[in-house]
């Protein structure tokens, strides 16, 4: 019975990486991708500190959450995600010397983003350790998944390269600024609505009318 | 004098030119959850400004210690997530204590709209500019305005959206998207043209 | 700053219709019995004028009450105005108005009878004028009562009202009842006919005629005639009529006004609202048309009833002047309608 | 008869003009400014009309072919493909023009549900994003009454535009008459001021454009340029460099004016002109580059549903003037009273009384009419 409901539950936390991806359909840290995430590099490095961060946190939300008094729960969390940004500091740090300072405040922010302080003390607090860890990795990896496209679509298309290494000479600079990477991210998040429609329409039902408004 | 002068200019600043959301991309979940709820609207923007004052009022002395460091792009979030986990236990037991029929009300988000984005945001821009005592406060107070203007502004959109026609693609987050991306680009035409290298 | 700016103008078209005399198909009048035929005209009671008002059978056609139930209800208290309504201020309409250019005489002996059986304190005919078709001239004196020229844009029927002094028994009734009631005095004839303009620009002698109640569309057409096939029949006046497809079983009655055949239906149109804000500006009632049209798309009743959808009174000057031409009052009367129902439901 | 006949709904006469009507009518006052464009810079300005007009088509018919949608005859993205160049100079690359096009198709007109939704002036969108994007392509402009090479790399003389020396506070070195006829350097279709203001009142006349719009704009925003001139001449000399330079007439005109983001009242026209006026200056002020124009509108866009309710607050209370009046005396009767009895007998006796007169006002309101100023006006007339 438990083991089935499990299941379940990995079922919908692998949706985490597509149909409830974090960023495009949840809408949880738009901000730090939309500025931060000019290049690949860049959205790598997220990405990392990003895992470093979510799933630890989960993990000690399921453990230790619930015997925590109310008042020092957040705290908890928060100032545990803000240690967690040390060791992704030296990890992306292999990546490239400079790459903390190319993202600036960005990284930081993510420790106090949505998933690791609310999502940590709602949902994840009543689950199992094994189960939160799970939850985290796909979380991750839709934000993941996200970033990375991001990352490498506006540095080949704002600099012409990929990973640093030129291959093309088009070059649309403004690609680099805050808002198009709104807008890119709306886009991509519609282009997920899209494959969930067509999805939907060859699993249910095949020649239904879609209701049109 | 001077000194309000350059508090005023700080504010401005960070008000329109360097608008929290619009040209710095903080805070953008916490907008769309705000935009849904304007009658809580008021009340974040005081407690934003009150949190970025006080803990910037704290974290200015301290921060010189961790200026240096090299590992100061840790140490610096660090220190200032500490000092707001100070400024919410003392809000937290002070609105427990004295005002009861408030923390029923609000008691529970209130980590939630202590540590967000936005707050941590406010306090690490001008840390990362380092600006002197008097900027950290206007630029906090600018920048805690400045989001409230943003709410408002996302907010007219998104209602304003509901009697257009959009794809059934776009509804949803992808419009909200493409529509805060638009503001910001008006918001870069004020700013002009500072094409990050 | 047209921020009070209400209605709009409208080509009136009156002109070949107005010059001619009403032609009156063949029919047989019918005659009623009553106990004071010999008394003379002059002579008859307030109560005696109610009761040919009811034995004749007078349907008022600017509201389609009966005349005698208006003037009784009025007549129980006192009457401060009698408004006789003659405002033709839809285009092609004209039926009111011809009676009262080509049959001054008989509307004045039916205002007279009104008058007594009322006593009111004034009475006048009020008539559309529009500035722009000024060659006809409107007499500014039918027997003893002045004219009232009601000038300005095209919904000037709710316009009346202001003239109507508050707190007062007022009461207004059409030209067609006033002449029905003079028949009935002098000859005892049942109001078995009603005035109707027959226009359109397929319609190959538009003039206005006096038809009996009941005839079908078809034949007033056939009447005077049709140069091509129309594509629209409109049974009532050009704004607020209604199309209709079968002619020969549509009949007209006694509050009908016209009967239209266009040569061209306006057609559908591919294109959507450009938000020109045009329908704001010809809302006689000031009302914010293009956000409402929105809403009821939208289905937010609760909306619409906050933007006051239930003042509409279907003029039809938006769908007039929209760019785009949408249906935008007839959008609005089906919400006013859905709120009505909603009400009575109880959800809103 | 009987099969020819089709269905409409209620009013059976419509007013002839239509949106086509209005949109050619935008696109013949175009026209002129594309010829004076030509005079001066020779054909290359009329090729890039013609791509801008139709890049946007197509992009727009391939956007509708994307979401499925029936694709609709539709003028509007020939008007936005025809006013982006004229916002750009001459010289202009192709791919520049393209791309604008691009950016107000894809990002500013379909997602938000094609022609009549967009919340965005399309074509000062696209503007604006290539402006930030290749600011030195978009603001160098080429000297006038020179031929410019139809395709290749440009090789025309560079001149300083007098929009650019004013954002420094220098003074531009061209007199008011060359600034109207146009023979100062600067965006390829603002600069002929007379031909531009000419096209603007053709529009009026036409009634495709409300005069309110840019006469409200216009009036506060040369009132502004003279009570904080950036520049040191006289003060006439400063109020036309101000107006004359950069996209303003021209903007005043033809993109403040675009029907759908733009508020529907006149009064409510009026507000959003005095504010954009407000913004475009404040804009264009301290902002640092010459884009002031286009992203002062779209932050205004936004703004133009706030216009339309105040206008609507203040009609609904009009509407409700009596019953507002009705509740407003019987308040003021409840306190008289209530200042000599007991309150709590008074609160009993008068609520009922009062909601009954709301009721009956209500009701009075569906007959007579509303406004005493209009009848007034009106018997004068008769």
């Amino acid at each position: 019975m438990i083991a089935e409901k499990e299941k379940n539950g990995f079922k919908e936390s692998l949706a985490y990486i597509f149909s409830r991806n974090p960023v495009l359909v949840l809408g949880l840290v738009i901000g730090q991708l939309a500025a931060g995430d000019t290049t690949l590099q860049n959205g790598v490095a997220l990405s990392i500190t990003y895992l470093l961060i979510t799933v630890p946190v989960l993990v000690f939300a399921s453990v230790i959450g619930k015997k925590l008094p109310d008042w020092l729960k957040i705290v908890s969390y928060a100032v545990l995600s803000a240690a967690m940004l040390l060791p992704s500091y030296f990890i992306c740090g292999s990546i490239s010397a400079t790459i903390f300072d190319s993202l600036g405040i960005y990284p930081s922010l993510l420790a106090v983003s949505t998933v690791p302080i609310v999502f940590s003390s709602k949902i994840a607090e009543k689950q199992s350790p094994a189960f939160a860890a799970v939850n985290g990795l796909c979380i991750s990896a839709g934000f993941a998944v996200t970033a990375i496209l991001l990352g490498a679509a506006r540095e080949f298309f704002g600099n012409g390269s990929l990973w640093g290494f030129k291959i093309a000479e088009a070059s649309f600079p403004a690609v680099k600024l805050p808002f198009w990477g709104f807008i890119l991210l709306g886009f991509m998040a519609a282009i997920i609505n899209w494959v969930k429609d067509l999805i939907k329409k060859t699993d249910k039902n095949p020649d239904g009318e879609e209701e049109r408004v | 004098m001077t000194y309000i002068f350059q508090f005023f200019t700080m504010m401005l600043t960070a008000l329109f030119v360097e608008n929290i959301v619009f040209t710095r991309a903080i805070g953008t979940s916490w907008m769309f959850y705000l935009t849904k709820r304007p009658k809580e609207l008021l009340r974040y923007v005081l407690l934003l400004m009150a949190v970025t004052t006080v803990s910037g009022l704290i974290g200015y002395p301290l921060r010189g210690i961790v200026y240096n460091s090299e590992f100061r792009h840790v140490l610096i979030p660090l220190l200032y997530i500490a000092v707001m986990a100070i400024v919410y236990l003392a809000a937290y037991f002070l609105i427990k204590k004295f005002l009861p029929d408030q923390f029923e009300h609000f008691g529970m988000t209130l980590g939630a709209a202590v540590f967000n984005c936005a707050t941590l945001g406010s306090l690490l821009i001008p840390s990362s500019e380092r600006l002197d005592l008097i900027g950290t406060i206007g630029y906090g107070i600018g920048m805690s305005l400045g989001f409230g203007f943003a709410v408002i502004m996302v907010s007219y959109g998104l209602t304003r959206l509901e009697y257009c026609r959009v794809p059934k693609i776009f509804r949803g987050i992808p419009i909200a998207l493409i529509y805060l991306g638009l503001l910001s680009l008006a918001f870069y035409g004020l700013v002009g043209h500072q094409l990050p290298t | 700053m047209s921020f009070f700016v209400k209605g709009i103008f409208l080509e009136q078209k009156k002109e070949p219709m107005l010059t001619r005399s009403t032609l009156v198909m063949r029919q047989e009048f019918e005659y009623f019995d009553c106990d004071f035929p010999d008394t003379p005209v002059e002579e008859l009671s307030a109560k005696q004028i109610i009761e040919l008002a009811r034995l004749a059978g007078i349907v008022d056609e600017s509201d389609g009450k009966m005349l005698w139930e208006k003037l009784e209800k009025a007549n129980s208290g006192e009457c401060g105005t009698l408004i006789v309504d003659a405002i033709d201020d839809e285009p092609y309409i004209s039926s009111q108005m011809s009676i009262c250019i080509h049959q001054p005489e008989k509307l004045a002996l039916g205002i007279e009878l009104c008058e007594k059986a009322l006593s009111p304190e004034k009475a006048y005919i009020a008539m559309y004028r529009h500035i722009l078709d000024s060659n006809f001239g409107i007499p500014s004196k039918i027997g003893k009562y002045r004219v009232k020229k009601i000038g300005g844009r095209y919904p000037a029927e709710s316009r009346v009202y202001r003239h109507i002094p508050k707190g007062k028994n007022s009461v207004i009734v059409g030209a067609c009842a006033m002449l029905h009631l003079a028949r009935a005095a002098e000859e005892s004839r049942k109001m078995t006919s009603c005035f109707i303009t027959v226009a359109g620009d397929v319609v190959k002698n538009p003039r206005n005629v006096e038809v009996p109640i009941g005839t079908t569309a078809e034949k007033i057409l056939e009447l005077c005639g049709l140069t091509e096939e129309p594509e629209a029949i409109i049974l009532g006046g050009s704004m607020t009529g209604r199309a209709i497809f079968e002619p020969e079983n549509e009949t007209v009655g006694p509050t009908t006004r016209g009967v239209i055949a266009l040569a061209r239906s306006y057609g559908t149109y591919s294109y959507t609202c450009i938000g020109c804000g045009r329908c704001d500006h010809a809302c006689p009632k000031a009302l914010s048309v293009c956000a409402m049209r929105k809403f009821a798309e939208a289905g937010k009743l609760d909306m619409l009833q906050q933007y006051d959808v239930s003042m509409c009174i279907g003029c039809g000057a938006c769908s007039y002047v929209c760019p785009s031409r949408i249906d935008v009052s007839a959008t609005l009367l089906k919400a006013k309608k859905q709120i009505e129902i909603a009400k009575k439901e109880g959800t809103l | 008869m009987k099969d020819r006949l089709m269905f409409q709904n209620a009013p059976h006469v419509r007013q002839s003009e239509s949106v086509v009507t209005i949109m050619s009518g935008v696109l013949f006052a175009l026209l002129p400014i594309y010829l004076m464009s030509l005079f001066y810079y020779g054909a290359r300005s009329l090729v890039l009309g013609i791509c801008g007009a139709f890049f946007c088509c197509a992009f727009s018919a391939i956007g509708s072919l994307l979401l499925h949608e029936k694709p609709v005859p539709d003028l509007t993205p020939i008007i936005t493909g025809l006013i982006i160049p004229l916002l750009m100079p001459a010289d202009i690359p192709y791919y520049v023009v393209i791309s604008a096009c691009a950016v107000a198709i894809f990002v500013v007109k379909l997602p938000f549900g094609g022609t009549g939704s967009n919340l965005f002036n399309p074509a000062a969108v696209g503007f604006a994003s290539v402006a930030i994007c290749w600011p030195e392509l978009v603001f160098r402009y080429p000297a006038t009454m020179q031929a410019i090479e139809i395709f290749g790399e440009s090789t025309a003389k560079i001149a300083q535009s007098p929009a650019y020396s004013l954002s420094f506070g220098a003074v531009p070195d061209y007199n008011v008459l060359d600034m109207l006829l146009g023979s100062a350097p600067g965006p390829m279709g603002a600069t002929n001021i007379l031909v531009v203001a000419a096209c603007g009142i053709f529009l009026i006349v036409k009634k495709a454009v409300n005069w309110i719009t840019p006469v409200s704009f216009l009036v506060p925003y040369a009132l502004l340029c003279l009570a904080f001139p950036r520049i040191s001449c006289s003060s006439f000399d400063a109020l036309c460099f101000e107006l004359f330079s950069g996209t303003i007439i021209f903007g005043a005109f033809f993109m403040l004016t675009e029907p759908v983001t733009s508020p529907k009242r006149d009064f409510g026209k009026l507000l959003a002109g005095i504010s954009s006026a407000i913004v475009v200056f404040l804009f264009r002020y301290f902002g640092e580059f010459e884009i002031g124009f286009a992203s002062a509108l779209i932050v205004m866009n936004v703004f133009s549903p706030v216009f339309d309710a105040v206008c609507e607050n203040i009609l609904h209370a009009f509407r409700h003037k009596d019953s507002i009046i009705a509740t407003f005396k019987s308040d003021k009767v409840r306190k008289k009273l209530s200042d000599n009895q007991d309150i709590k007998a008074e609160e009993i006796k008068e609520e009922p009384v009062s909601e009954d007169e709301q009721e009956k006002n209500a009701e009075v309101i569906e007959e007579i009419d509303l406004s005493e100023k209009e009848e007034s006006g009106e018997e004068a007339v008769q």
